[in-house]
């Protein structure tokens, strides 16, 4: 199937230039708005260029996983609802809904922001499950990145409902203290056209890219990273997508701190 | 007797979040909220919000599911997990089967589907929030988006619930209501023609207080009526004026 | 798709007659037969003309929901098994069985019929379930009105079978008390076609029909409506609706105190 | 050792149901028991109820699972959940799936498929009551249903169990029986060609005690075919006599 | 469809002759290797000709079911992977892969060769559950002997891993008894022919084949018996099959003892 | 903190399994090992066992899945249940999903899909025992099983994990340092062209410590490479020579 709007992305990509404007390494305009779901224990609304995702923060009290009796459990789920997808298909989530789900997942666990040992109840038999539902309201490629910066935003929002003990009850109308997050990942997606490394992917480059990495950071580390879709980076593409990553998690890291 | 249940829910003639009996929650609308699709739509009773998107008509695949007479109306009604106290969990249910079933039959009744033979019209709702009269603001963002995505209609439905509280007949029933309360009432209405295109009730009520319902539900659906309207003509009125943002 | 049968039954419906020689709002007749499943708590085998349902209770023990911790749980569920419909289709039931399970939940549930603080066994530990399983042996039409009639009787004829809190065993064969149910909801529906009401609407009449109500009432009380469907009624059909609900009601509440 | 087994099955050789060794529970047939159904039947063995009803030969659909040469024939096994004490989840199991196969199998020697090509008779069965040797009275049910559909056969099947309890080779074993019990044997033949269509075992039989229990079951399986003869017959009758509650 | 192999399979056994150049009562070579899973409690590696099935024995620690509370649990398991199958339908198993499961599983249970009473850990509460996944590697027919041979083979060479009831943890790392096995079950598969009666079919044979049983047996005893696949069989045959499985049953017991 | 976790995984410059920090666990390769498949393979890193058949290019059925511009590859990567220590619930999971998927991407990155349009090429992965590194284990024997089966190729996927344990950079992850160590960092390439198609990361690098794990995975791949062709030249001529044991 020949299409003619992928040959023109990649067209406009060899001149160094991109569909809707862009410099090759400039990120859309990301709009950050907390709290606006009053029934989670925290939210966040992204919107990265027309990409819209919506994530809320839920707790409840769970039974430990046997190998980590002392801490806390989180649980990533992404939903692709049909409102913002022409091509539907009822059933369980497929492997894009799946790979992003995890792929946050990964970069919020692995960067250990969350204290999971202070969401301990009770050693062994009651602990906080974290649930950070991703989801997406209208897809404009990226999703990735937009879901990170939301589920961490969702995350920093997020107060602690009231749990009784005795009567093993949860009081969500009265949430006080904040869940114990520390740090901030963000995750930077950077897509291949024709040689050419792009940043923040749109969906129409999405649909000509060759090939497309995540990587997740938190300050100058790394915390997570991810390959997908096809096609192959060099070793040195590698290194310049890591500096491209540290450079503009950082800026995304101090908008995200200014909104929550 | 249910666990949390407020000694009273109505005290003075004051429901617990202030409202009057007959006062509904704030209500908002807006259409063309979703880019991709084909119509789109927002409606909210105070916590309770409801985004609905339209794709279609198109052609209906497989092939062996198209009706050769109509348009086949597929509509699908969701819970976004963190839309309640106790999360929902991702996927259909069987209360989201019986929702999706009702509002699909009501919502038939306004589309001119016989011209579109061979064609479905998906619709698409997903609760962001829910508080109580879920149904019947899936309802009214549904038919709103309907009218956004162009499709030919008889008339906009309009839905909102009465019930009973307290002993008291209220309109526009909020979570808290519905839980604790006795009775909860959706109505949808083509306000014009005063034709009732669903009607559930649960709970007990005399013959008389049901008709103080219907009577109030359909008050309440000419208000809503009004809003839906108002809300499509201010959005085209904004286009015509230029207006990027809309 | 032209169906002449359809046709045929509307026609006849314009003359106030219908195809099986009733009136518009006569029922067809109904039959009731309790306890013949042995193995079932309760049980009743609804005849409404040609419509066969099967209708058996049983119970276990589990653990309360936790906002009703003194309260038995209610499970209604509806099969529509192949040996009933030459158009069968494997897998979960379809939405037209699962509307028909949740109005007949609904009927009983909320006409408070059942005690259900009577099946409490230990406060927030151990309470009965009771679950009602619709079992449809033939579809002539009105299958609610049928399964509604059905359960109920269902009910009125259970007893609970002997518990033994300490070892945690239910003995079967030791079935003494009966279940705590005090009131006899009733479902009636209505359908219209050709703007007439019709009572009670057999399988034809169905295919052909408009809209369809069904109001379930005790005494003179409603307790659940359900209109599905599509099609409308005006509030003059519906008030006219809920006294045919009401009157019509009585007649079969008679007639299942009759028969349990 | 299982909870709740009686300390004997068999006292002065008598069964707890008061049966001797070789005697059959009370047992029935009829058929046309469904209306919309081309051909339908009941079999019962004491409290099991099987209820059988047969839809085709039919074209079958979707085309690709078609066989050219012959009728594809689909079983389906189920039980009611409120056919045993505990009850049944809705739904396929392993068992019932395991049991609809060896059952189909077993139909499928006596059908003259060939005769049908690309077309699929459907057997459904429902266990209306459950209490031992459920297979047996199904597969019963399923050929007179067959039989009553008027599709061409070669002969009937009859099924019925045998088993090992108390030391005591035994008859049409009941539900308290196959639980408690060492052996059960549900066996389905072609009766006047004395072959074994069915069988399985579970337990531990010498070669003898399997032989007698064979013995046993073949002659269970005469006496089910004489009345699943006498019920087609009788059925007939009564239609030729103008019977209207057939 | 006409398949010439069929036939040809057909034509060979009437003249008592078989397509891989064996008699009528002659098994194919059984190659028998166990504990080559680390990760296995037990585990065995079963060659049958060209058919390979792996079977692997994992242990955990369950409530028991109410009715047998002071006895462990057997979960037998098969699954049919597409490596060894062209014609692959994902999904939940088939109803052949779950018959060859259950056959396995009633030949080990009704043998009565696992003491599942020492299987308890604590009445009531906490008992081993033994699963044994059947892995099917490659299909050349006789997969229940196969696997049969493999299950008991496997179960023989488990050891149980350490658990330590305070902390409610298994410790796989020390294994040190055997799990409680005392006889061995075998079954033997005969399939008709033309109506000859053929040992341990291979995968053309039992494409041709007019019926099939299994018959598994410990020493003198018939502890199971499962004819499937349609066809019949008449009471002298049966007889005599159950002769062939108890003599063929003893050597194969023979060759499994000398391997475990 | 983790239950079970050794206070050491390094010791004296040594893992526990006895290695040095940048040696490979036993690797074994083999091709030709399931009968009935196209093409086979089994690769071995220590106790992570992985098997991979390929079935195909054929024609791909239903239609509307087929491409008309290239072959269509399916991929299933599968955790046999006795495979790991807490037994593995059969079926598929989310994890094995996106395995799978990653896995299909990076083949698809060296087969020359364009020359068989409308077909399939199936790959099914089985891993037989999990010690770490499943994923590069099953896309090197995915990668043999496709030369195994003639299926036209760029050329072989090498592939093999570093990670970071107890503060050292190793090569080839095993289990245990898997679930105790910082980082494991799955890396497949094609070698020759210094290609990485697969790269994953979980846990804490420096960009220093990146690019040095990055370069010892590069070396890792070179060695697996050199064992693949390795492997398919001697099968090749112990072929040659007669051998039927292959």
């Amino acid at each position: 199937m020949f299409k003619p709007e992928m040959e023109y992305v990649r067209k406009l990509i060899e001149e160094d230039s991109r569909i809707d404007g862009r410099k090759l390494d400039e990120m859309r305009k990301i709009e950050i708005q907390t709290g606006i779901y009053p029934k989670a224990e925290g939210s966040a609304l992204v919107k990265l260029g027309e990409t819209l995702v919506a994530v809320g923060v839920k707790m409840g009290v769970k039974e430990p996983f046997p190998d980590t009796p002392d801490e806390g459990i989180l649980i990533v789920n992404a939903e692709f609802p049909p409102i913002a997808s022409p091509e539907f298909e009822p059933g369980p989530p497929g492997e894009e809904t799946i790979e992003l789900a995890r792929v946050v997942d990964r970069g919020i666990r692995e960067s250990g922001c969350i204290d999971f040992e202070k969401l301990c109840i009770k050693s062994g038999e009651k602990v906080w499950t974290v649930f950070v539902d991703i989801h997406v309201l209208n897809n404009d490629g990226d999703l990735i990145t937009a879901s990170g910066i939301g589920a961490i935003a969702a995350l920093l929002n997020a107060k602690i409902p009231k749990y009784n003990e005795e009567t093993d009850e949860i009081d969500y109308s009265q949430r006080t203290e904040s869940l114990p997050v520390s740090k901030i990942p963000v995750p930077i997606t950077v897509a291949k056209i024709n040689g050419k490394l792009i940043l923040d992917p749109c969906k129409e480059e999405e649909e000509a890219m060759d090939a497309r990495i995540t990587i997740t950071t938190i300050e100058d580390t790394i915390c997570a990273i991810q390959k997908g879709h096809g096609g192959y980076f060099t070793e040195d593409e590698l290194k310049r997508i890591v500096d491209i990553a540290m450079e503009k998690g950082k800026e995304i890291r101090e908008l995200i701190r200014s909104k929550v | 007797m249910k666990k949390g249940k407020p000694e009273r829910l109505i005290i003075d003639g004051k429901r617990l979040d202030g409202r009057d009996l007959e006062e509904f929650r704030e209500m908002e609308a807006k259409i063309k909220v979703i880019k991709s699709a084909d119509g789109s739509a927002m409606f909210r009773f105070g916590n309770t919000i409801a985004i609905a998107a339209v794709y279609g008509p198109r052609p209906m695949f497989p092939k062996h599911l198209q009706n050769p007479e109509r348009a086949v109306i597929n509509l699908r009604y969701n819970m976004v997990p963190f839309s309640t106290e106790d999360r929902v969990r991702p996927g259909v249910s069987r209360r989201s089967i019986e929702i999706s079933k009702i509002l699909k039959e009501a919502i038939a009744e306004t589309v001119f589907t016989e011209e579109f033979p061979r064609t479905v019209i998906d619709i698409y709702i997903e609760m962001i929030q829910a508080d109580g009269t879920t149904r019947c603001a899936a309802l009214n963002a549904a038919s709103l988006a309907l009218a956004d995505a162009g499709v030919p209609m008889k008339d906009l439905i309009a839905a909102c619930s009465a019930g009973k509280v307290d002993g008291h007949i209220v309109l526009d029933v909020n979570g808290k209501e519905d839980n604790y309360g006795e009775v909860d009432m959706p109505v949808a209405m083509i306000p014009r023609e005063n034709k009732v295109v669903l009607l559930q009730m649960d709970g007990l009520l005399t013959k008389e207080e049901f008709e103080k319902c219907l009577q109030l539900a359909k008050k309440g659906c000419m208000q809503v009526y009004k809003l839906q309207k108002e809300c499509i003509k201010n959005t085209y009125k904004q286009i015509a004026e230029g207006d990027e943002n809309v």
